[in-house]
């Protein structure tokens, strides 16, 4: 399997590539680390004619928790989530999708940004981050916006970006210290998209929930916020029969398609089992900071 | 249209002008005639390819070489250091972590990394680690035992005899 | 003159590989590793339909390129008589097709390039126009009147192939007529794919001046290539050289002649430049031949306390377009027959009917001895069925049915004779090992509690080493094997055998057998195969054939040379060679130990100080013709847990007590047993083609196809009785296999294990989350 | 695969028919629509640059139209390939008019994508198709409309 040909630029700054971006518009692509685009180009499914590689920009890796959230760089790779004792600690529920993503090769040189950006509904981080109600911050010649990730990521493999826009960081609220996150993600082996997977995250207010995030992966034509689960949730306590009635809702909120994975019927049911782990490690975790 | 790259394997310097869509793999194999680095795969599943680059391992299948311009990659051929194997390799000599042989190199290339940064691994770690690497033939529980040797190896260089040298054939 | 014996590190030792040096060091020699001086690359342009006619092939575009040699089609092989090519069933198969095609991914045209990127690029500027035509995917529908045909080109107007029985019908009918219980099971045992890590490809090399072809290519069977190649082409089989270089994994997918070997070969005598040709993983995985694909309908007779009597079993074949398995002529079903397992039964009897569809070849093996897993899981399967209708322990109905020992040489009820068992000791052996009353102890703990936990047993008889020649033959040359050993002057020694390694380490175990039966050092003695030049003539390894045959002739090709050593060492000893005796990996004096010589003295007296009476040198050749095949046979116990809220399956444990005989080398017995469970495992969990309603392939990539990585494969435990082989010469039973055909039943009886007290008796493989899961819903036991 | 929908139309069935009917205005509605060659009144062949993200497959699709039932049914049959791929569709449109000035189109379209594109991107193929096909007819409407 060889890819088409086609011309490669490094650029170095960001005003670089977005002059690359507008003078060929349609026709090319940017490539970050190329875990998705690289095969799809061998098999010719993805044959740009200008392939734009952002390695060199600077200042697209960041991993750092500022002022009230957590900011990823574009380029980040996600074997860099997977070894950061923060996000580990701090924002758990990112870390178990960056430690399931694709495998370990893989992960060392995908980046958080394509992943998001490819948007493939099965992608792991696009739920996740919608459980934490990140948003990603997007740069174009005219500056730089902020847009939500439900904003962000319109339909399948189509983000809101626009010709020249180029995605450069994450960021991810901080939760606070009676937070928890989790990602459960279930898949046939090592290095398959999920049959489904549920993110979720938690926040208490003493012992009720005062916020719910909750984000299903690979269950419809792109990653699904369960927002009828999450209004349930707040305002409720962490009961085991709270958390069962909030993964039944989220599994209410799939839309899964019949596949190799699995039937309809079958996605649905183990999104509700997923739903529920998921929701009862994120509480245990915020009870366990709350403490 | 070609491209000037230059890159180092194994210590090496290497240069060529190459189409940009030339695959890191295709330049190894095909450029620097290193033939120990294998495909087996078209999507990233296999891992036959694995090498490393600034020493992290990578499917090199999955990487164009322009994209590696200016750095240090390492293969099989760069593991065994002055007519001496290396604790891997030993490993898997000691503990037949191999048969056909094919999965074989990017399996090292992999579990010597990842020994860099897991010097005391339990075998699930190990099992994890080498999860992106697909091995058709050991059933992976010899490979398991020979990462551990090498783990073990690492700490206590002078073991037991080692594997023949090699023969040309 | 005596000197110390060295180290031999013969039989039964696990002396480290030999050939590990090259492959630790990168230096394995794979066919894609080879280049030659003015090497073209080959490309294949390849059908996205399963069954069309071509109504064009436009290659001007692509022969516009620049770097495009050639373009070679059907039309073009056809005016060569080549288009189509036999198989070794007796049937024939497109090499190019002329104007049809009949599988997905099917060879169209080829492209010859200096570049492989080149060769790449222009296949995808040959237009080729198509009319799609219904195709024939479901094997049962494949013999309804009105299906269409896949075959139009045979005389024979219809998609069945062929029909086979064994066993005694009418005797096994009456036995049901009168049975107490009869069991009755439907069983899929899906198409699969081997996927050898490496896959296929050749560097073919036409010498015009020598006219000569050397073909390096990726075949477990070099020989038998040749031969076939010969009778294709007309070439001379002198002037026709294969070698098999190093291969990264065969396990029966290596053994076919695949279209593009020959495409490869005609476009080096086109251009008169060698030609190399390189599969894609995806390629490999769409259009390269399948195994498995039985649709079983068993019937097992039994008395109402547990004792078999009969078997009755029905199979459908789906193999494909082509009948292009790699079987001994007069096994179109391959082995099946051994059905009847390490069970005593009075009758059975097996009809197998073979069917075209529109898919590649199927019916070649995956790790497994002609057919020989599709058996075992079905006789696995139905003891657990009698078992669980009877309410019985599957453990104790395994022991009250086994074949019991004493009853070896063991004639079966399809004709099969046992060689040597002894399954109660291997069921027993597993059984304290994994501690199976604890087990069950702990499962009807679990199920008070609600938890699902099984355990599977399988008992498996293989039946390998084909074979003795009164039985088997591939294309009429009959199934011996060969070696050829040569002891140089310094007492070293080579050892040229017909098999070809792909992995199972023969470079050590067979110098094993040559110290063994020489006295030399193992290390002293050169392993070679796979060159057609310069190794005797053999069939090739699969089949888990290479130490039955071919390590059967390694050992008396060895002895020849032993018997003309002992006239030497007699003359060096200055006694009469009936006096000598080979003791302790020396010739003596008998009951004079002190006078005696090495073999390393008589190599070089064989050289330079040789009796009168006897031909200078010391070597030997040996066509080795088995006298009956060989039963390896092993108890597995799996123990599984099981996931209420997804349905996941998870191997706990799994024990495998293996007896082949005696062995050779215990480690690397051992790994071929490791890699054998995983390759079990692998069909039993995750691995299945599928093709929807239009005859595409379902699982073309490995993204789909599940190999399973260290992650899902489970830490085995292994362990062995022995029981030699009685007609072996050095008592051992061939292995590679034997984890592969005998895992998967245990693993699917773990499963209706767990399940069976919710009424479950039985589920195919794969045994997939959603399937384990539907059945937690119908019984009530599904958790949210 | 198999889609089929319902589409109120503003605009009465004599219109609607002859747009269906017509290669030009149908092959506009074509998803990524790039050129066009018409060999005939019922015969055309469209070139598609069809895709999502990053994925892109130009086809050309030779179209036939048949079976049409002046002034309330009509039907198509195209198939085309690229990038290892074949693509075979069919699709028909029956009209009735619920008022002088509107239409309801039903609509089923058969899609069979083979080869490449079926082996590699299955996953994400008859949610895509779905997609493209519903609004292809949608598209229908929009042009019907604005006319």
């Amino acid at each position: 399997m060889i890819p088409d040909k086609f011309t490669y630029f490094a650029p170095t700054t960001l005003s670089e590539a977005w002059s690359l971006l507008q003078n060929h518009p349609d026709e090319a692509k940017l490539l970050a680390g190329g875990q998705s685009l690289i095969p799809l180009m061998k098999f010719r499914l993805a044959t740009p004619a200008y392939v734009i590689d952002m390695r060199k920009i600077p200042g697209l890796d960041t991993l750092e928790e500022r002022n009230g959230y957590l900011a990823i760089g574009a380029m980040t790779r996600e074997s860099a989530l997977e070894k950061s004792a923060v996000v580990r600690r701090r924002y758990t529920g990112i870390y178990e999708a960056s430690s399931v993503i694709a495998d370990p090769l893989v992960r060392n040189f995908a980046t958080v940004g394509g992943n998001l950006a490819h948007a493939d509904p099965a992608n792991d981080h696009p739920a996740m981050l919608l459980a934490m109600r990140a948003s990603v911050v997007a740069a174009s010649p005219r500056g730089q916006r902020t847009l939500t990730v439900d904003d962000f990521i319109v339909d399948t493999m189509e983000t809101a970006l626009t010709p020249d826009e180029i995605l450069t960081e994450i960021h991810i609220p901080s939760p606070t210290a009676h937070s928890g996150s989790a990602y459960v993600k279930f898949e046939r082996k090592v290095g398959d998209y999920a049959i489904s997977a549920v993110g979720v995250q938690l926040a208490l207010n003493g012992d009720t929930i005062s916020q719910a995030g909750i984000g299903l992966t690979n269950l419809g034509p792109k990653a699904i916020r369960a927002a009828a689960a999450e209004t349930f949730l707040v305002g409720k306590q962490p009961t085991e029969e709270n958390l069962r009635e909030a993964a039944r809702l989220a599994a209410s909120a799939a839309q899964p398609m019949a596949d190799l994975r699995g039937p309809e019927s079958y996605k649905r049911a183990i999104t509700q089992t997923l739903a529920g782990r998921a929701l009862r490690a994120a509480a245990q975790r915020a009870q366990a900071g709350a403490q | 249209m070609t491209q000037h790259v230059k890159l180092t394997i194994n210590g090496q310097a290497y240069e060529a002008d190459i189409e940009p869509r030339l695959l890191l793999v295709h330049f190894i194999r095909e450029v620097a005639n290193l033939t120990g680095t294998h495909i087996g795969c078209d999507t990233t599943s296999c891992g036959a390819c694995t090498v490393q680059v600034n020493g992290v391992p990578a499917k090199s299948c999955t990487l164009f070489a322009v994209q590696v311009e200016g750095d240090e990659i390492r293969t099989v051929e760069g593991l065994e250091v002055g007519g001496k194997l290396s604790p891997i390799q030993e490993g898997f000599f000691q503990e037949h972590g191999l048969q056909c042989g094919y999965c074989t190199p990017g399996m090292m290339m992999t579990a010597e990394a990842f020994l860099r940064e897991n010097p005391h691994p339990t075998d699930d770690e190990i099992r994890r680690a080498i999860s992106g690497n697909l091995c058709r033939c050991t059933g992976y529980v010899n490979i398991v035992k020979a990462i551990q040797y090498a783990a073990k190896a690492q700490h206590e260089p002078e073991t037991a005899p080692t594997a023949p040298a090699e023969v040309t054939p | 003159m005596t000197t110390d014996t060295p180290e031999i590190h013969g039989m039964g030792h696990s002396v480290k590989r030999k050939e590990d040096a090259r492959f630790l060091r990168g230096k394995g020699h794979y066919v894609d590793d080879i280049k030659l001086p003015g090497m073209l690359y080959m490309d294949i342009v390849r059908s996205p339909y399963a069954h069309a006619n071509i109504t064009k092939i436009d290659a001007s575009k692509a022969l516009a390129l620049p770097g495009v040699l050639a373009v070679v089609t059907g039309k073009d092989l056809d005016a060569a008589g080549l288009a189509w090519m036999p198989t070794l069933m007796s049937d024939k198969q497109m090499v190019l097709p002329v104007d049809r095609v009949v599988y997905q991914a099917q060879e169209v045209a080829a492209v010859i390039a200096t570049e492989r990127y080149i060769a790449a690029d222009a296949i995808t500027q040959v237009d080729v126009e198509y009319e799609p035509l219904q195709p024939v995917i479901d094997p049962f529908k494949a013999l309804q009147p009105d299906a269409p045909l896949v075959r139009p080109d045979r005389e024979q107007k219809t998609n069945h192939i062929w029909h086979w029985e064994a066993g005694d019908a009418a005797r096994t009918d009456a036995m049901f007529k009168n049975a107490e219980v009869v069991i009755q099971q439907d069983l899929y045992i899906p198409r699969i794919h081997v996927s050898s890590i490496e896959t296929c490809g050749c560097v073919a090399s036409w010498d015009p001046v020598d006219s000569k072809l050397t073909v390096y290519m990726t075949t477990q069977a070099p020989h038998a290539i040749r031969t076939v190649f010969s009778l294709v082409t007309g070439i001379p089989e002198h002037k026709i050289r294969i070698i098999s270089p190093d291969i990264g994994g065969g396990f029966g997918g290596k053994v076919p002649v695949y279209p593009g070997y020959v495409i490869a070969c005609v476009a080096s005598l086109q251009t008169g430049r060698p030609v190399k040709w390189i599969e894609d993983r995806s390629e490999n995985l769409q259009a390269d031949s399948f195994a498995r694909d039985y649709h079983i309908s068993a019937e097992l007779a039994a008395t109402k306390d547990g004792k078999m009597q009969a078997l009755r079993v029905k199979t459908l074949a789906d193999h494909g377009a082509f009948d292009a398995a790699a079987n001994p002529s007069k096994f179109p079903a391959g082995l099946f027959s051994v059905i009847t397992g390490s069970y005593d039964l009075e009758a059975a009897h097996v009809a197998v009917d073979g069917v075209y569809t529109n898919k590649p070849s199927g019916g070649v093996a995956y790790r497994c001895s002609f057919r020989v897993t599709e058996a075992v899981h079905t006789i696995e399967r139905m003891v657990d069925k009698l078992a669980q209708t009877l309410s019985l322990d599957p453990a104790d109905v395994r022991m009250a049915n086994f074949i019991p020992p004493e009853a070896f040489p063991y004639k079966s009820a399809t004709g099969w004779e046992y060689d040597s068992g002894n399954y109660p000791a291997a069921l027993r052996k597993a059984m304290d090992d994994i501690g199976y009353a604890d087990l069950r102890r702990e499962q009807a703990e679990k199920r008070a509690r609600g938890e699902l936990m099984g355990i599977g047993i399988s008992n498996f008889t293989e039946i390998v080493g084909a074979g003795p020649s009164h039985t088997f033959d591939i294309l009429g040359i009959k199934m011996f094997d060969s070696c050829e050993i040569r002891v140089h002057p310094t007492g070293s020694a080579i050892a040229r055998i017909g098999v070809q390694t792909q992995g199972q380490g023969h470079e050590t175990t067979f110098a094993q057998i040559v110290a063994e039966e020489l006295g030399l050092p193992v290390e002293n003695i050169t392993v070679e195969h796979g060159d057609t030049d310069t190794a005797p003539y053999g069939l090739g390894t699969y089949a888990s054939r290479s130490t039955p045959t071919a390590g059967a002739a390694t050992a008396v090709a060895a002895r020849k040379i032993r018997d003309k050593a002992k006239k030497i060492a007699a003359h060096l000893l200055e006694a009469n060679v009936d006096d000598v005796e080979w003791q302790n990996y020396k010739f003596q004096v008998k009951g004079t130990p002190g006078r005696s010589v090495t073999m390393k003295d008589v190599a070089f007296a064989a050289y330079t100080n040789f009796p009168s009476d006897v031909e200078a040198g010391l070597e030997a050749v040996d066509y080795y013709d088995p006298p009956n095949m060989t039963f390896p046979f092993g108890a597995y116990i799996c123990v599984v847990d099981i996931d209420r809220g997804t349905g996941q399956v998870k191997i706990r444990r799994f024990v495998a007590v293996d007896d082949c005989g005696n062995i050779i080398n215990p480690m690397i017995v051992d790994g071929q047993i490791h890699g054998g469970l995983t390759m079990g495992m692998a069909p039993a969990l995750l691995e299945a083609i599928t093709y929807d309603e239009n005859g595409n392939i379902q699982q073309g990539t490995l993204m789909e196809y599940l190999l399973p990585t260290a992650m899902e494969t489970p830490a085995w435990e292994t362990d062995k009785t022995v029981t030699p082989s009685p007609h072996h010469p050095f008592g051992a039973k061939g292995v590679g296999e034997s984890a592969t055909v005998g895992a998967p039943p245990a693993i699917a009886n773990a499963v209706v294990d767990a399940l069976s007290h919710l009424g479950v008796t039985h589920i195919d493989i794969p045994i997939t989350p959603w399937k384990v899961y539907e059945l937690l819903v119908a019984h009530g036991a599904a958790e949210l | 695969m198999h889609f089929e929908g319902t589409l109120d139309i503003k605009a009465p069935m004599v219109t609607v028919y002859q747009f269906v009917v017509d290669p030009n205005r149908v092959a506009e509605c074509a998803p990524g629509f790039k050129s066009m060659e018409i060999l005939a009144p019922d015969h055309f062949k469209p070139t598609l640059a069809v895709g999502i993200g990053a994925v892109k497959a130009t086809f050309t699709l030779d179209v036939t139209l048949e079976d049409t039932h002046e002034p309330d049914h009509a039907a198509m049959h195209g198939r085309g390939s690229a990038a290892g791929s074949a693509v075979d569709m069919s699709a028909s449109m029956s009209l009735t008019p619920t008022s002088d000035t509107e239409t309801r189109m039903a609509w089923v379209a058969d899609v069979n994508i083979s080869g490449t594109l079926a082996s590699v991107g299955s996953r994400l193929i008859e949610g895509t198709a779905h997609r493209l096909t519903a609004n292809f007819f949608d598209c229908f409407r929009t042009k019907l409309e604005a006319s």
